[in-house]
């Protein structure tokens, strides 16, 4: 975990709203597995006061750089699409407990927008996974999925491109093809993504959003709902225990 | 030589630097950006006597210059503390400050017993508008503030600290009830208890629907009520709300704190504490003071 | 059509986008910006029986997100007002709310009398936290609030709205209490106590010490007064603290306000409360609203 | 009074911390008297929340440009001064009484530091008067003083240019010479003036600063004290009734 101010190598926009930023950092590159996040403190003050967790969507070691790619929501994302190359962005990280690697297994990542970015390193590690990314209408980073995994679907809710509809429909038909499937997106999809998996008895990795403070585990602001050993529920940290959990133990309800 | 000691009701701080309950958890996450040892104190999260999971998410919001939080007091209960988390505590050369909160006057007072003289003093949260019991209810009447303390007190075998609620009509008179049924020190404030509502879905942001308002919007009113309560109390205070550099530190230090704990702003800056410490020594170097209690109003 | 009507306590407002006492004088200066029959009412600057001066200078610091004022009333008084001020108003067709505040209950009982039904309704002031009469006393006792009211509503003539103060620890007991004694509305929140001091000159940056704290600071806690008054009382509520957008507005209303006053947000953008009544207006024709009732929570 | 974004023509440094800005706008150029001031806006946000108030220097009608002279004291000067040629800058003004101007008086305008600023304009409409300016080290707007006024002295804290010491001495000396003498400065610098301009019946006016909310006279967070007609001492609004008053009536003790 480092506290650092980081270089903007680039910051150019993908999509209407979607900004994709490269950060000079050797040390969140180093350590960072996929699924981790960074937590970006806005500008040098106290408006706004709360830093933002955005997924690390690409980790390079030997380049010492690490790639975002953001959703402009409210002031903080606004604040982070207009700074430019040059300028410096303070950031905490690698944070959190990524997705977990399995060897020899089949798997798929299955992304919904923005929540395909963190999707992108986990499928560099995969190597030959099969990718299901879902739109509304725009697309992007699709050829570097394409580049890096086996097979890359595509479905948008309006059918400019790929498969019209839900990527969740092409995923349940060809379920039977997968030991793991890694997820992130909306938590509608990603519940359905679950029961998919839970009907056949696949692994289900999903990635957690909460409103966060801290974003390390020390203010438990960010919990959220899992299954304890004893049959109970309880609230843990999605900052530090997650952003990742297995399926079967945190609840998608909320 | 700078002298930064600080002496609150009877424990004696290295400098006058805390962390804010809550805001810290037990420290873990802080140390691995900087030696706890460098801090006066560690205030630790809210304690009760059983475990408790706290309020259901969203439990953060954010405001103009502040955060309103419905954390609910999530935390392992007083047991687990001391077995879990004090001795990595006691890796440290820094105090050790319980913060607790409980249903009922006899919950205080067991907690009180339960941690003896195992921490460095004992904060008493009667304050923390997120809970229903063990909360502001406790905080906010003199005669309960009086009783509470009082019967804690009798079982502490350590300072023990009375921390108070900002939502109250009169702080002075609530803090004189504090320090006449014996309590060692003051610290305030907890957070304003407040409210945000989101349009789009026309709902509250906080599943808990109200919250409790800290960071630099709170600031005046902390000043405020820190400077209020020191014309009419001899024993020390911890001054806290809303400090975000070395600059509010010391306004918090004039307005008559006599240490201070940094809370929201360890979320934006990690290293808030130590920085602000830093600036603290640069500023009374430079105005020739020697002893932190040269830091007064002209 | 949208209808953006609002009765409040007997009197029909246009809109809902009312001034705040204290920060629009008597309108003169912004009718230069813009026509005040936009309005749905202007609430004059606090008056008294006689002219007052106020405190010295300076009566303003900055604080984060916020401004503390210590202005301690200043005004020419009720005569000078209905001779020189309110006519210049009576030019516009837009509602005079005349806020009152006095040193014993008589004189704003005798306030009311000489304002007769020549405004459109009174706001009573028992909370500004600036002057040690006539102000935060009156606003922070059940009993006083109900006796207040209770006299002042036997001399008034129109719409009797009282204006209740933040700084208390049970603001729906102090709400109840004025509607039990025949307020016709409530309006809240006026200022915070707070106090902000310059390290360098190491003395209070206003002249009085302490002063009221406004602006998007206190957003969080008066939405959430507002939400907890509108819960317990049945009379309508004119919402306030920290308004600075459209989007502010409609949290208020969300909470349960009736009408919203806009405060500060005046110095920063004179044509603030026009810009905001203009996106309620497009907030409700997106959401296919046609009354100013259907914004509630969901 | 005018309530308007104007387009930042220049931006420039003069000193240390002394930056001069021209902005385009006909309307408070047009309407603009000497001594007035413009309120400005720092940002679109709300942070810092308060407009901050500075003097028009000079108001050009025919190429409809007012320039400021601005020191950097904090958060909302240093944002001023960070603004470059082509952004706007949100203002309200003109604002507030100006000097008062007298056909055939012979005139001086006393400065001291950034005071200096406002009378510049007042010395291009009084066309021939004498100017006494007083600064800590460094010097500016020197020659614009020299272009117009009869004559332009000078003085130092530290002598490195012109008169070692403060300028009201080199006024003390000259006092007979005038019938009004106008002021903008340090209160004790301005007090000075006030008092040597008393003590030869010389009329004075002074430019005095306020804390301000509303900076048009609706708020009542600016005042001075001035003496009434009836003799007793009254809160008058800095913002509206000033900032420039007479000495005789403004009590310039606090
Ligand atoms: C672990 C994690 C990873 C994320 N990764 C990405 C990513 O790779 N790309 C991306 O575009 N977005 C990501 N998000 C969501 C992103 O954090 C929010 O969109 C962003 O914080 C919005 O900030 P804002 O100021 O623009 O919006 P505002 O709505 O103005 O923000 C107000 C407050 O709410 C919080 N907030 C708003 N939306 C969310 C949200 N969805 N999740 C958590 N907090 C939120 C903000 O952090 C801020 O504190 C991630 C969130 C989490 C928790
Ligand atoms: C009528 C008038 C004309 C002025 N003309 C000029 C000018 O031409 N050039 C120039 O450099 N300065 C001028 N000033 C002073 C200028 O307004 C302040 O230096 C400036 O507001 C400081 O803002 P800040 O955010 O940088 O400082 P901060 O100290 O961070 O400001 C904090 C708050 O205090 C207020 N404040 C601080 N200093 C002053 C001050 N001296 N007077 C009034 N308010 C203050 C700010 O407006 C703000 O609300 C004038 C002031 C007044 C009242
Ligand atoms: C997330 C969060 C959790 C908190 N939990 C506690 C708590 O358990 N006990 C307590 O006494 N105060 C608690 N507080 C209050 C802080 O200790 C402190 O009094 C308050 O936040 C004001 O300081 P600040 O503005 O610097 O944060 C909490 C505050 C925050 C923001
Ligand atoms: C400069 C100033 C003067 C005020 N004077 C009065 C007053 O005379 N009477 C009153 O009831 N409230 C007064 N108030 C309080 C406002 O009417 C309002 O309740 C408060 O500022 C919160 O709203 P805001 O945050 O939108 O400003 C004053 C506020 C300010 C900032
Ligand atoms: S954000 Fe603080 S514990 Fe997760
Ligand atoms: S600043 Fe508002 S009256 Fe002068």
């Amino acid at each position: 975990m480092f506290s650092e101010k980081c270089e903007i190598i680039s910051n150019e926009q993908l999509a209407s709203k979607v900004y994709e930023m490269v950060l000079r950092t050797d040390n969140i590159a180093r350590e960072s597995e996929p699924g981790q996040f960074i937590h970006i403190r806005i500008n040098g003050g106290l408006y706004p006061l709360l830093r933002r967790p955005i997924s690390i969507s690409r980790a390079k070691k030997e380049e010492g750089t690490i790639t975002i790619v953001y959703h402009v929501i409210g002031q903080g994302t606004e604040e982070i699409a207009a700074m430019v190359k040059g300028e410096m962005l303070d950031v905490i990280g690698p944070l959190g407990k990524g997705f977990t690697l399995f060897e020899g297994k089949r798997c798929a990542v299955v992304g919904g927008g923005i929540g395909t970015a963190p999707l992108l390193e986990l499928a560099h590690r995969l190597k030959n996974c099969d990718a299901y990314l879902g739109f509304k209408d725009e697309v992007y980073k699709l050829h570097e999925f394409q580049a890096v995994c086996q097979k890359t679907v595509v479905a948008t809710e309006n059918g400019s491109i790929g498969y019209k509809g839900f990527i969740t429909e092409l995923l349940e038909q060809n379920i039977k093809a997968y030991d793991v499937v890694y997820t992130c997106g909306p938590k509608p999809m990603m519940r359905r993504v679950a029961d998919i998996c839970m009907a056949s008895n696949v692994e289900c990795y999903v990635s957690m959003e909460e409103r966060m403070g801290c974003g390390i585990g020390a203010c438990l602001v960010c919990t959220c709902k899992v299954k304890g050993g004893d049959g109970g529920v309880h609230h843990t940290k999605v900052c530090k225990d997650g952003p990742v959990f297995n399926a079967k133990e945190v609840l998608l309800d909320a | 030589m700078l002298n930064l000691k600080v002496n609150i009701g009877g424990l004696e701080l290295k400098n006058p630097i805390m962390t804010a309950s809550g805001t810290y958890g037990f420290g873990r996450e802080y140390s691995e950006f900087y030696d706890l040892s460098k801090l006066g104190a560690v205030v630790v999260k809210g304690l009760t006597l059983k475990p408790r999971e706290g309020n259901a998410s969203p439990r953060i919001a954010e405001t103009p210059a502040g955060i309103l939080n419905s954390v609910g007091l999530q935390n392992p209960g007083v047991e687990a503390f001391l077995e879990h988390e004090l001795p990595f505590l006691r890796n440290y050369d820094t105090a050790v400050i319980a913060n607790i909160a409980g249903n009922t006057v006899d919950e205080y007072c067991l907690m009180a017993e339960r941690l003896g003289s195992q921490v460095d003093a004992i904060e008493l949260n009667i304050s923390c508008p997120n809970v229903k019991e063990g909360g502001v209810a406790f905080g906010t009447k003199c005669d309960s503030v009086y009783s509470i303390t009082k019967s804690v007190k009798s079982q502490c075998k350590v300072p023990l600290i009375v921390k108070l609620s900002p939502n109250v009509s009169d702080i002075v008179e609530i803090a004189l009830s504090a320090e006449d049924a014996g309590a060692d020190a003051i610290s305030l404030i907890n957070t304003l208890l407040g409210m945000k509502i989101d349009i789009n879905t026309r709902k509250p942001v906080l599943a808990n629907t109200v919250g409790g308002l800290s960071g630099p919007a709170v600031k005046p009113v902390a000043v405020r009520m820190v400077w209020q309560t020191a014309q009419a109390v001899k024993i020390p205070i911890i001054g806290m709300g809303g400090i975000s550099s070395w600059q509010d530190a010391v306004e918090f230090l004039l307005a008559g704190a006599n240490a201070v704990a940094i809370g929201t702003y360890n979320f934006v800056n990690p290293y808030g504490p130590i920085n602000i410490l830093t600036g603290i020594e640069e500023y009374m170097i430079k105005n020739n003071f020697k002893e932190l209690n040269e830091i007064t109003m002209k």
